[in-house]
């Protein structure tokens, strides 16, 4: 983790996100940002905010409305060596796009016998929780980390949105970068100026003797007040996964070896989802140190419906956690 | 050109007035409920592409199958849908035409073939075959009438759906409501010529170019389009020129060139109509009030039934994915 | 299971499909077929040989090279009521045809509110072992698996590719039935002339006492050789999982419980993979059936490689299935 | 019209016959191998449409990008590549051109700006805007070519890339191999205009129809759109019209009808540039005898060189998927 002081500030998601494109553009001239209202307008997130103005026409663009197009262009360029960062405006839209990102970038790498670097970036919002029903609410984590070939990164502090971020950008190979809508409004005080945070190193957000508990992205926040809620009852510790490919298995193994009883929690439907993966490397590194069943509380194995009262049945609500803490720790 | 009877031309009037009345009244409620600390989800007004709806779905079938879009309120409401289940839907209550499972973006009436709306631009043009090759094979003569934008013919969907329609000879209508902007995106970015109507010559299908805020405009290229799709002649694109008048949705401001605004502000297809309707001595500027007020109590009624809705039970989720 | 007797015969998987569409052609006039190549010339695996002659070219039709169109073609007959079964030629192919999939035919009955029915099969080959490279040798069967809203079917014999195509045929929603390549040859003698297989039923393929090893499609036939090698030393016992989601989980905890221990095999990669997925649902069902830790062969977390050196290094091999069994119940 | 000196026509000629020889000795090979029950992948020969690889390669830069096809083999000798290292990798060596991770449809050379071949149907495309807004970016005048075929013009991905390509006015050659057919599907059920060149119209930029048989027409073709490229004039779709003589891979036996057959066969490239030389008295029938053996030569050379060769090493394989 590198490191610059700087005096003490708030920051949200979006601008630690933009604070990163803007550090990794004015450091490397090959990084390049493009997408559909990504110029001028400087993204719907606001992500690519005032970049253009910065870096120009030909590092910063719009694109139109085709993401197959966008990410066939993020792949080739990266091919010819430069190290773009796109933006899908929805991480439900990849599935427009779904060939360049799975059968090219993921792969021309290996298939060419390691001929080809792929420095690329992906980024995308991602999760349910914003009444925006089935089209708008899917995250596909899992897909992702079944895929071999891409990294995934899913960063639930502001501190790592832009930490992670600018690994990510750096890194030789195609990134997915999924962060949550629902952290949007998310704000921390941050008193360093720059810094970055390395892939495949969770944090230990809270520490505890009688459970671990596995989770990212919007998520964490969940467990973590569920944590509190138990505090003086029950003492979990909350581990944030931060990267799910490569995924830091020796600090949730260190953790169980402690604790002895597992909980992961994600939203994304439990069937094949990273909770199950969780659990079957963890039980096949140390199955042992388990005390009792580990349990993948997930997203119902069910598209994400729109109105609000069904949403909230769909998700993992706080009350949910903590029961499963419970029944985890009877 | 196209002839209407006075009636007629109130009650589609009328139908253009809802549509306007029910996005003015839906973003009033949204910001009301956002301000209460609620997001309500996306929301996607046609205030301004009026004429387009009503127009197409006054020349169809009312078996003919539809195929609308997220910014779908306007197709919904001129396609006939119970105003009452439309705002209910958008609330999320069990009352709406999708009982809350969809929302605004996903509003569906199997009953009358209105094929749901979409979340993913350009997303209902491949689905739109699938419609018509049954009507094909079934010699029912339905026509498939499917909605996109200016961005939404960028996609990939667009170009493979329409070779594929024109191939087959399969009868659909595929309207591109170009309203200038996809997103904050202004169409020159998604289109490199002048007219994506233009685009249909690659199909070897004709391709009208239309006023979109032309009422008789959309309804006689409709028309001439589905006639000749049920008779055989194939698919037809046809592009309507027209304007959106609020930003994408809610959260995304966007600025407008002032003078482009002007423009279309004074070709307002509301305005437009009431001006033609008051010439053509079929009304008077008090008949269009009285047709406004009337509108507006029916989406007072509307909010009301919304209001009194209960919201769906979670109790029933299980059941509603799979067809046992 | 619906039989009717005939005299023996054998049979192959594409006979056995082709049978299944010609009886569900013959008794439902809204199974209708399309796909590139499904015409005239019956496919270019030949899943539709002499259905056209014999339907018709309303109902078995060639289309374009646009799965997106042919994807989306399929989902809009099923909701106006047709029975459509596609072929997409490679389950790689998918990856330009997901939109209309994974957003809009897993969706449309939910995002509805329940006012459609989406009966329609998705007919791919899959799998890696012909030296086709790793644009021609995925499976994602996990990635289905995880989607809500789609059936997932693997066959691994003869009896059941035609047994549950036409179950997936007759089932109101959508199916993806993938079967494998490499079972293109398989060979079966056959009595019976016509049968169903239900979904969700797997089927014990061998009976033991030290380990459940659960597995389906190619993968069975290596899990039955390597279970035959240790004949005498180790009684294992087979399940064939048939189909995927729905999962018969009572059939595989039934014979956990009995030999206290577990081995999935499957060639897909093993992160987030259904053996994963098999595994997280058993230790939550019932940890304490459980002698040792369960355990996932996979294909290794990477794209697979032309050459057959790679590849045969990259799926699991009887050798390797032997070695998990041994190790398991050292 | 194209001016080559005579050295230049017979190394064009050479190495449409180098093509024509590997391919066939690929197919013999290949066929023993599976004679042996070896399975050694798919095969898809060009044979027939060596003309334009040769052609087009005739009058690109050595730092052009290239994104051929899963068809590829004619591309990648065109350009240069090695024959034994190309041979190497189609039978999955360690010294093929990608170590044997490749194979037949994934012959990459990045030193060569050589961007791979593709499994996927018109999956070339949209990687192609990459390079070609790479070099714009860096001011290189580099132009992009991508191959597709006839089918591959019917992917979504063909009007997103070359619309975005038009928009952007990157300098990209998509050149479209119209070999009449995809896989057995006749282009009419592909495409339902007559030229697959005309829908350059729907993008605004010029569409040249070719006959891909005659080399002169491919390389003057090629020639004046990689000069309106490499000058900032954007991209042209090119069509060359041509035939594959071959099934779509060895497993797919196609039937075609005779009098087809017997035009393109009276209309074969080679032939075709064999008696423009001899009339030219460029050559006579002995010194394409001498090519032709020449030619016979290097291919048993490069299959020498193949056999000699070790199987990829799967101690390597952890290494391959990321850079680190
Ligand atoms: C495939 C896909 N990409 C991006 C989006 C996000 N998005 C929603 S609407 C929109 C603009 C669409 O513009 P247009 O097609 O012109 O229709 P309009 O909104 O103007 O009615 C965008 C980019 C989406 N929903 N789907
Ligand atoms: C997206 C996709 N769909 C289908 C295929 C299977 N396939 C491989 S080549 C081919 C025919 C392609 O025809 P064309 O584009 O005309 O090129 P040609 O083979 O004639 O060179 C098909 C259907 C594929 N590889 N990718
Ligand atoms: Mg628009
Ligand atoms: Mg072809």
């Amino acid at each position: 983790m590198t490191t610059e002081m700087a005096t003490a500030r708030t920051l949200k998601p979006i601008q630690a996100m933009n604070e990163a494109l803007n550090e990794a553009m004015r450091d490397d001239e090959s990084v390049v940002v493009f997408g559909e209202d990504m110029g001028a307008y400087g993204g719907v997130w606001a992500l690519s905010k005032g970049l253009q103005k910065k870096y120009g026409k030909l590092r910063v663009f719009d694109t139109p409305l085709s993401e197959a197009a966008i990410m066939g262009a993020c792949t080739g360029a990266a091919m010819a060596g430069l190290r773009p960062v796109i933006e899908i405006m929805y991480v439900d839209f990849m599935m427009v796009c779904m060939d360049p990102l799975v059968n090219q970038a993921a792969k021309v790498r290996f298939m060419s016998g390691g001929a080809f670097k792929l420095p690329m970036t992906i980024v995308a919002p991602c999760g349910a929780g914003t009444c925006e029903a089935a089209q708008h609410s899917q995250s596909f984590e899992a897909w992702f980390c079944h895929l071999p070939g891409l990294k995934v990164v899913m960063p639930s502090t502001v501190y790592d949105f832009k930490g992670l971020l600018k690994t990510s950008i750096a890194d030789n190979n195609p990134v997915m970068f999924l962060w949550h809508k629902v952290l949007y409004d998310l704000e921390e005080p941050i008193t360093e100026e720059t810094w970055t945070v390395p892939l495949g190193q969770a944090a230990v957000r809270r520490e505890g003797e009688d459970v671990t508990i596995v989770s990212y992205s919007l998520m964490v926040h969940r467990v973590l007040e569920a944590a509190a809620n138990l505090e003086g009852r029950i003492s979990s510790e909350v581990i944030d996964a931060r990267t799910l490919d490569p995924f830091d298995l020796d600090t949730v193994l260190k953790s169980v070896r402690k604790t002895g009883r597992l909980l992961v929690v994600h939203e994304s439907p439990g069937r094949c989802g990273m909770g199950a993966d969780i659990v079957r490397r963890v039980v096949e590194a140390d199955f042992t140190a388990l005390k009792c069943a580990p349990h993948v509380l997930a997203g119902k194995d069910m598209p994400i419906p729109f109105a609000k009262s069904l949403e909230n049945a769909c998700i993992p609500q706080i009350a949910d956690i903590e029961r499963e803490i419970q029944n985890l720790t009877l | 050109s196209m002839h209407f009877d006075p009636d007629q031309l109130k009650q589609i009037y009328a139908t253009m007035v809802r549509i306007r009345l029910f996005e003015q009244k839906a973003i009033e409620i949204f910001a009301a409920r956002i301000k209460d600390g609620d997001f309500p989800g996306a929301l996607h007004s046609s205030e301004g592409q009026e004429a387009i709806a009503v127009g197409a779905f006054s020349q169809l079938r009312p078996d003919d199958y539809v195929f609308s879009t997220y910014r779908g309120h306007g197709h919904a409401i001129a396609k006939g849908i119970d105003l009452k289940k439309i705002t209910a839907e958008i609330h999320g209550r069990a009352t709406g035409v999708s009982h809350g499972y969809g929302g605004s973006m996903h509003l569906f009436a199997a009953e009358m073939n209105f094929m749901g709306g979409n979340g993913i631009v350009g997303g209902g043009m491949p689905l739109a075959l699938g419609t018509a090759y049954a009507a094909t094979m079934r010699g029912t003569k339905q026509v498939t009438v499917v909605f996109f934008g200016d961005g939404g013919a960028s996609q990939g969907a667009f170009h493979e759906s329409l070779n594929m329609a024109a191939i087959m000879n399969w009868p659909i209508l595929f309207m591109c409501e170009n309203n200038q902007y996809a997103a904050t995106t202004h169409v020159s970015m998604n289109c490199p010529i002048e007219n994506i109507g233009d685009r249909a010559k690659a199909y070897g299908i004709p391709g009208p170019i239309v006023d979109g805020n032309e009422l008789s405009a959309v309804a006689e290229a409709t028309r001439e389009a589905a006639d000749r799709a049920r008779s055989g002649g194939g698919p037809t694109l046809i592009e309507f020129k027209t304007y959106r008048h609020r930003a994408h949705c809610m959260v995304i401001p966007e600025h407008r060139p002032g003078k482009e605004r002007r423009y279309w502000n004074q070709n307002d297809p509301i305005d437009r109509l009431g001006h033609q309707m008051i010439a053509a001595k079929v009304t008077d500027l008090a008949g269009l009030e009285k047709i406004r007020e009337q509108e507006t109590r029916n989406i007072d009624d509307a909010v009301a039934f919304m209001q009194s809705s209960p919201m769906p039970d979670p109790a029933q989720l299980e059941g509603m994915l799979y067809d046992h």
